[in-house]
């Protein structure tokens, strides 16, 4: 289906954009304000409002139409490509299919100390009225806390004998979420045979679900993700899709 | 949705100004003397009024009575045979004897056959010389009309049986959204959404151009300039789409539109056949913003109240028009003064103080000192000076510039005084206020902005005690108001707009658009529906 | 010069952009979002905001690097192309070389009754701390208000003998502004002779300076006009540019 | 600008809680008896401090004793030289005695060279035997140390004469804003500008890792993650620049960093060196929120707080970050025990009041029905309970999301809040908080919705008298407070912090970073700055 943006009548194509540009504010200015609308797509484009900072930005208000049409056919998504289970039916699928306990090691690495995110999947209290995964009877979770370095991640996932590592990133400034993720994936490539290595999950609000192959990790989450997708995820990874039931 | 939180519903009534002296303690002398001096200067108007008749009065009186429809051209056929009547008799007889008299003698039944007829020239009218004649026509002018007002009867309590079933608004003030894509089919949908969205209230603003039609254009529209024309079929649509999100979402939504411009009283008397809720109806508005001629006004005006008191419409008056022109400190008594002629002029037409949307608006310049403590004083003085009335409290315009984060926190502080100083009616200000008719997001950013402050801040007014710089400010207003009345008593209150009181317009008694259409009744004058009201 | 927007480092290129788009809200929504800032130039993009909207509708914030260069250089500008003078120099220049009052026809055409953008442009109380035209000395001026038809206008400015008429409009819906304003210049075109013809001027909040010529007048005003502008480019149009003094 | 209102400076002090009694009716016997309950819970925690010295402590000494600059790979000449001496004779003791024992015996007279030599490993340490060459060592560090703050006070004084020339911020709130480049020549230009543009003090908030480097680190940095590196160089070339702007403006703009993390103490020292005017430091930040070892941080703390009360700085302390991982209603009252903590500690630490910049912030889930009143009795509560602290406000930032527009009407919010419940100090919310780390755009879109707020409704305190709903709530965290502090006295405050009472982070006493760096003093162990303190 084609579709555009709309204001108050369809097919209008109305945006609302703001920037600075590091300049005075002059009429020029304003040109040039105008100049990024165009290179957007953005016809006509006006200049709603222009204020500037100090002696050298200026900030601009832009509204107008742009002419792109978005193909919603064409959109590339991460989906959901794995049955959304219930605890019930997690817990079951691991003790008829595992026999064991599916082991799952979680931290924030890096210098991150953001754990509200990777509490709200592994701690008991949840998130969106969901249970976190230390709730599932048949997951042996290990919450590593903020700030783990890599060695020590990697450490602690064979000494667990981990099925799965989840790690958060939730500072993104100088793609730092990047960065200790490619250290993360790479690290455990070095360490571990393909054979024995964990599934590498990573989470975080500003991560591009569809990166995970780019970072050598399985599988991202981003924004909003509940505990009981993650869930059904690992069952999913580690065993509904390895062996499918006899 | 947080705005159904029983305590904020009882906070708006607290807020009302019940308490006993109000959080002002305004001087009820001085009160009562502005209202005194409110009627004196609205009594000449008035007689004027019930001295003169228009074009749109007549035309309004043939709708009553049972003309519809249009010809080829879209010209009403109420436009076409109130032609023919004042061409042969003019309009001082009214036109009810004259067109009834032909209706008999021509041996009809319909009156819209009547009109047919005139318009092709082959009827002629005449004032009946004998009074039997006379009799007998205005006896079948009134049992026609009669069934006119019998409908708007109806439509009233229709309305009311829909608000015990689904209820009205769990909390105050009500929510009041505005539509105009100029395309009632665009309108609906948006309307619509905005109802689900939480809007007690749809206001359908019309095209720029309407106001200054001598006549009501007739169907569906799809082409307005930044607003919706007002037809009798456009009415009904909406209030269908509504009745069936009222259904929907078991709370009653009010559809609002414009009685004003020339054919206010036309508008009016639609509005009551299709049982619209709120209508925008000032007495001054037409003259000061459309240049519409005073006196053609004020005559319409009185009928088109007399028509909504009979609807049980609750009226918004347009105050807040005059902040946009002239600045909100200077002139804040110039709003008071126009409330308290508003409210007279409704008195005198018959509306209960629970149908008067006294209006007024968050205009004063945000970089003044302590500008929201003066909004907040105005408000409350509005507030305490009518107790009984939902005010209507009008968003920042006239301030409001590109910068759309900042028009959301103003819309915000505005919001808020609307519930410390508990505002009956507040419509819904958007961001892009300086920019565009309102699009469906900004709707939803404004909607979600007034939910915010009525839930999380809806109860503040108990915390509100004014102190004196509050209580001292809303004091001067009202001294300056009474001083100001005093003028327009000595003066008169046309000569008083002529010289540009209201909103810095000027505009004389004898010009402004439309005074062709007025004309003196004559003794023998008579008008099936002012005497039924 | 070439610059990029600026967010908080020199060159980041960051911009904020928000629209609606007439689906419901879900992962593909999303994507169809980042499809379109794609289109726009924006990469990386964020969506970091979406809201669902009645059933049909979504809001979305996104935030992202766009990567196209403004050239200063390039800028297209209503550049003030006339001295601005102070109004004893106009008062002057006029009474000099004109040697009678300029007289100037002002209104608010169409149904567009916003009258308080030509009122302070025209009344003696002008505008940010500028008097309006009716205050100069040698300038006569005539200001019909609002709702005037093109017909009328062009009979008062005939019988007023203009030499210039000052239109503004305020209402931009449906482009009304624009079908005004050529609807007013056809009309004065086919009345009057090209000499005759008095100077035409418009202006209002939403009107692209650069297109005068597209919509048949001399000159467009827009946002935050002073009349000392507007006084000053009469002069400048009208006399000094006419016969450079002697 | 329209905070210099004089009125809204009045203001800020009228609702200082000044007023007798206050505005909640606090029970004075209640907020006694929770400050007895504080200082119990609170003693045990001093003692361990009394007895205990860390390696940073050591280094906070030996830098003020005069040992400046780091090796060719970046590590502090105080580092290496600790390193030396805990090798050879362990912390128990303290650093000052052997250090200076070592320097007469090597026959030198710069500290920082003889940091070298014992890098080299050219230097062996010991406690001196003789009494005499012990009083010799104590006297010759005494001497050292002395001139270290000798140069603090110095910068005191600049300061005071620096206030006295350009004066404070006409208004209360003070506007505190915050840069983030990473790099600090990113920082400068947009400190000024946000000086310029209103802000009154200036926060280089730290890069994400610093907290947990046992050393501080050189020079001026430029590759910081959402943070710049804290360091000498970068706090006199910030210093500077204000500095600059301060006499430009002619008002003094202060300069905010961190003293926490391992670096603690040294990080105090080198504030009071380089004339910073305030510091985060808070008792319980990093045992909560980077795992350092509780004993490490009370320990440090102490040190730390002491150079803060001699160089005339003002903590800001961080009970606003326990309501970003707990509830902000469950959690009010840990909020209010965790201030009576803070006070405590700083109290005994030697701070005054006027140091006491008590934190916490406007975290209430916003969908919560009165949820803004709710805030407001947190905020009255904190200024009544320290009616001389100039408080810090934090904005929203838990539940602030992508939606910049809504953002900007919560901040909006929260800065009435602020005004209308005389905060002392306002850190300024950005609508981008959920995004990125403040652009320069944010930021002023940020001050002028601050400028907004305070110029319109800075006074309306004058107008705000809590009722029951905010009075009974504030009373209610009050009594939570006081049921948790005995609670806290009985179960003692380490247990407490093990068990997740503050921000539901569980930090046993035996575990977290920098344990290894603590040790119990020995008899002899002996401290020059301590005992100047
Ligand atoms: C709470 C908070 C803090 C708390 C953290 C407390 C704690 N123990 O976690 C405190 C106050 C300590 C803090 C400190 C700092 N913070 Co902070 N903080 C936030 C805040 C307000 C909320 C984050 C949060 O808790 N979100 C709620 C959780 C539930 O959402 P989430 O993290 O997105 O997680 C969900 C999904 O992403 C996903 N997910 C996340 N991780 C994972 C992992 C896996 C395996 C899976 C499957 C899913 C998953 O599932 C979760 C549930 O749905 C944000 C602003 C905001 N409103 O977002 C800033 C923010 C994240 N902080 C920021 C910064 C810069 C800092 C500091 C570095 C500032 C400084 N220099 O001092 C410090 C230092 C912290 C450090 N060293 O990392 C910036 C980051 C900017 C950027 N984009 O890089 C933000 C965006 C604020 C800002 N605009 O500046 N912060
Ligand atoms: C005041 C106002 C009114 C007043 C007008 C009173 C009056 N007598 O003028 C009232 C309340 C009557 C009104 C009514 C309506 N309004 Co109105 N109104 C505004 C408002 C709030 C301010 C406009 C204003 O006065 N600006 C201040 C002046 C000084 O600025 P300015 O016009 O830009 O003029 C400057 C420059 O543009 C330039 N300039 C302008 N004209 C000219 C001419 C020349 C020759 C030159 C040289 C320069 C020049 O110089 C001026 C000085 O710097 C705007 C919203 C906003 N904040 O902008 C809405 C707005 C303009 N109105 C709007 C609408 C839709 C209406 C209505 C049609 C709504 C309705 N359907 O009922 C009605 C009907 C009016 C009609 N028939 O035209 C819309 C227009 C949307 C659009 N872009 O198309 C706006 C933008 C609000 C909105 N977002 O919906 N309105
Ligand atoms: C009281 C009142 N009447 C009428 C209108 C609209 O007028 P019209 O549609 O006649 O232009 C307004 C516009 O805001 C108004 O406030
Ligand atoms: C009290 C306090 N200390 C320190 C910090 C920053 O900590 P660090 O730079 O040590 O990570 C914060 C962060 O907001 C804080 O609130």
């Amino acid at each position: 289906m084609i579709i555009r943006p709309y204001g108050d009548t369809t097919g209008d194509g109305m945006v609302q954009l703001s920037f600075t540009l590091p300049i005075p504010h002059d009429k020029r200015a304003e040109g040039a304000a105008l100049q990024l609308a165009g290179n957007m797509g953005m016809d006509p484009a006006m200049v709603v409002h222009a204020r500037q900072m100090g002696d050298g930005y200026t900030f601009f208000v832009v509204y107008g139409r742009v002419h792109h049409l978005v193909d919603t056919d064409k959109v590339q998504v991460m989906e959901r490509d794995f049955p959304l289970l219930s605890a019930k039916e997690i817990n079951e699928v691991i003790k008829r299919r595992l026999r064991r306990r599916l082991t799952v090691v979680g931290a924030c690495i890096g210098t991150d100390a953001h754990t509200v995110g990777i509490d709200a999947i592994l701690n008991v209290k949840g998130i969106a009225g969901e249970k976190g995964l230390e709730y599932y009877r048949e997951l042996s979770v290990t919450n590593m806390g903020a700030q783990v370095s890599v060695p020590d991640l990697v450490e602690t996932a064979r000494a667990q004998k981990a099925d799965a590592v989840l790690v958060s990133q939730v500072v993104t400034q100088r793609d730092a979420h990047l960065l200790n993720t490619r250290a993360m994936s790479a690290a455990f490539r070095e360490a571990m045979p393909a054979g024995q290595r964990p599934l590498l999950i990573v989470g975080g609000p500003r991560f591009d679900e569809l990166m995970a192959a780019e970072l050598g990790v399985d599988r991202i989450f981003g924004r909003g993700t509940t505990p009981r997708e993650v869930a059904s995820y690992l069952v999913h990874a580690l065993i509904t899709a390895k062996e499918p039931a006899a | 949705m947080a705005t159904t939180s029983p305590r904020s519903r009882a906070g708006g009534k607290l807020a009302g100004g019940k308490l006993a002296g109000g959080k002002l303690g305004l001087d009820p002398r001085v009160v009562r003397r502005a209202r005194g001096l409110a009627a004196r200067a609205g009594q000449p108007v008035v007689d004027l009024a019930r001295s003169h008749t228009t074009v749109s009065v007549e035309r309004a009186v043939l709708r009553l009575a049972g003309v519809t429809g249009a010809d080829s051209d879209g010209i009403p056929w109420v436009n076409r045979l109130l032609d023919a009547v004042r061409a042969d008799v003019g309009l001082g007889h009214g036109v009810a004897v004259p067109v009834f008299h032909a209706l008999r003698r021509e041996g009809l039944d319909d009156v819209t056959v009547l009109a047919q007829k005139a318009a092709a020239g082959a009827v002629r009218f005449a004032v009946p010389q004998q009074k039997a004649e006379v009799t007998a026509a205005r006896r079948a002018a009134a049992r026609a009309t009669r069934r006119g007002l019998a409908l708007i009867d109806r439509r009233r309590t229709e309305r009311e049986r829909l608000i015990r079933r689904y209820g009205d608004p769990a909390q105050r003030p009500w929510i009041y959204l505005i539509v105009a894509t100029g395309d009632i089919h665009e309108d609906i949908p948006q309307a619509q959404a905005a109802a689900r969205a939480g809007a007690d209230v749809i206001a359908v603003i019309r095209s720029t151009g309407q106001s200054l039609l001598d006549y009501v254009p007739e169907g569906a529209t799809r082409e307005g300039f930044a607003g919706t024309y007002a037809t009798q079929e456009n009415f009904r649509l909406m209030r269908a789409a509504l009745d069936e999100v009222s259904k929907e979402l078991g709370r009653y939504v009010r559809l609002t539109n414009y009685a004003s411009g020339l054919c206010m009283p036309e508008i009016a008397t639609l509005a009551g056949l299709q049982r619209l809720d709120m209508m925008l109806n000032d007495s001054m508005y037409g003259i000061l913003f459309r240049d519409i001629n005073p006196i053609r006004t004020f005559v319409d005006q009185r009928f088109s109240r007399q028509i909504h008191a009979r609807a049980g419409i609750i009226i918004n008056t347009g105050e807040d028009n005059y902040l946009t022109t002239a600045d909100a400190v200077e002139a804040a008594h110039t709003v008071t003064v126009s409330q308290l002629l508003n409210e007279f002029f409704a008195h005198e037409a018959g509306l209960a103080d629970w149908q008067l949307g006294l209006g007024h608006a968050f205009e004063i310049n945000p970089d003044l000192p302590d500008s929201f403590r003066l909004e907040l004083a105005h408000a409350l003085l509005a507030r305490e000076l009518f107790p009984d009335a939902p005010l209507k409290w009008m968003p920042p315009t006239k301030h409001m510039t590109g910068d759309v984060f900042r028009g959301n926190l103003l819309d915000g502080f505005f919001n808020l005084a609307g519930v410390l100083t508990g505002q009956g009616i507040l419509l819904v200000g958007m961001m892009t206020e300086a920019v565009v008719t309102p699009w469906l997001s900004d709707r939803d950013i404004a909607l979600q902005n007034v939910r915010y402050v009525l839930n999380g801040a809806g109860n503040l007014h108990e915390d509100f005690l004014p102190g004196p710089f509050i209580r001292g400010r809303a004091n001067q207003v009202l001294t300056e108001a009474v001083d100001l009345l005093e003028r327009i008593v000595d003066d008169g209150l046309l000569n008083a707009i002529a010289d540009g009181t209201f909103g810095i317009m000027k505009r004389p008694a004898d010009r402004g658009k439309g005074l062709d259409g007025v004309a003196r009744q004559a003794d023998d004058y008579y008008n099936p529906v002012t005497e039924a009201l």
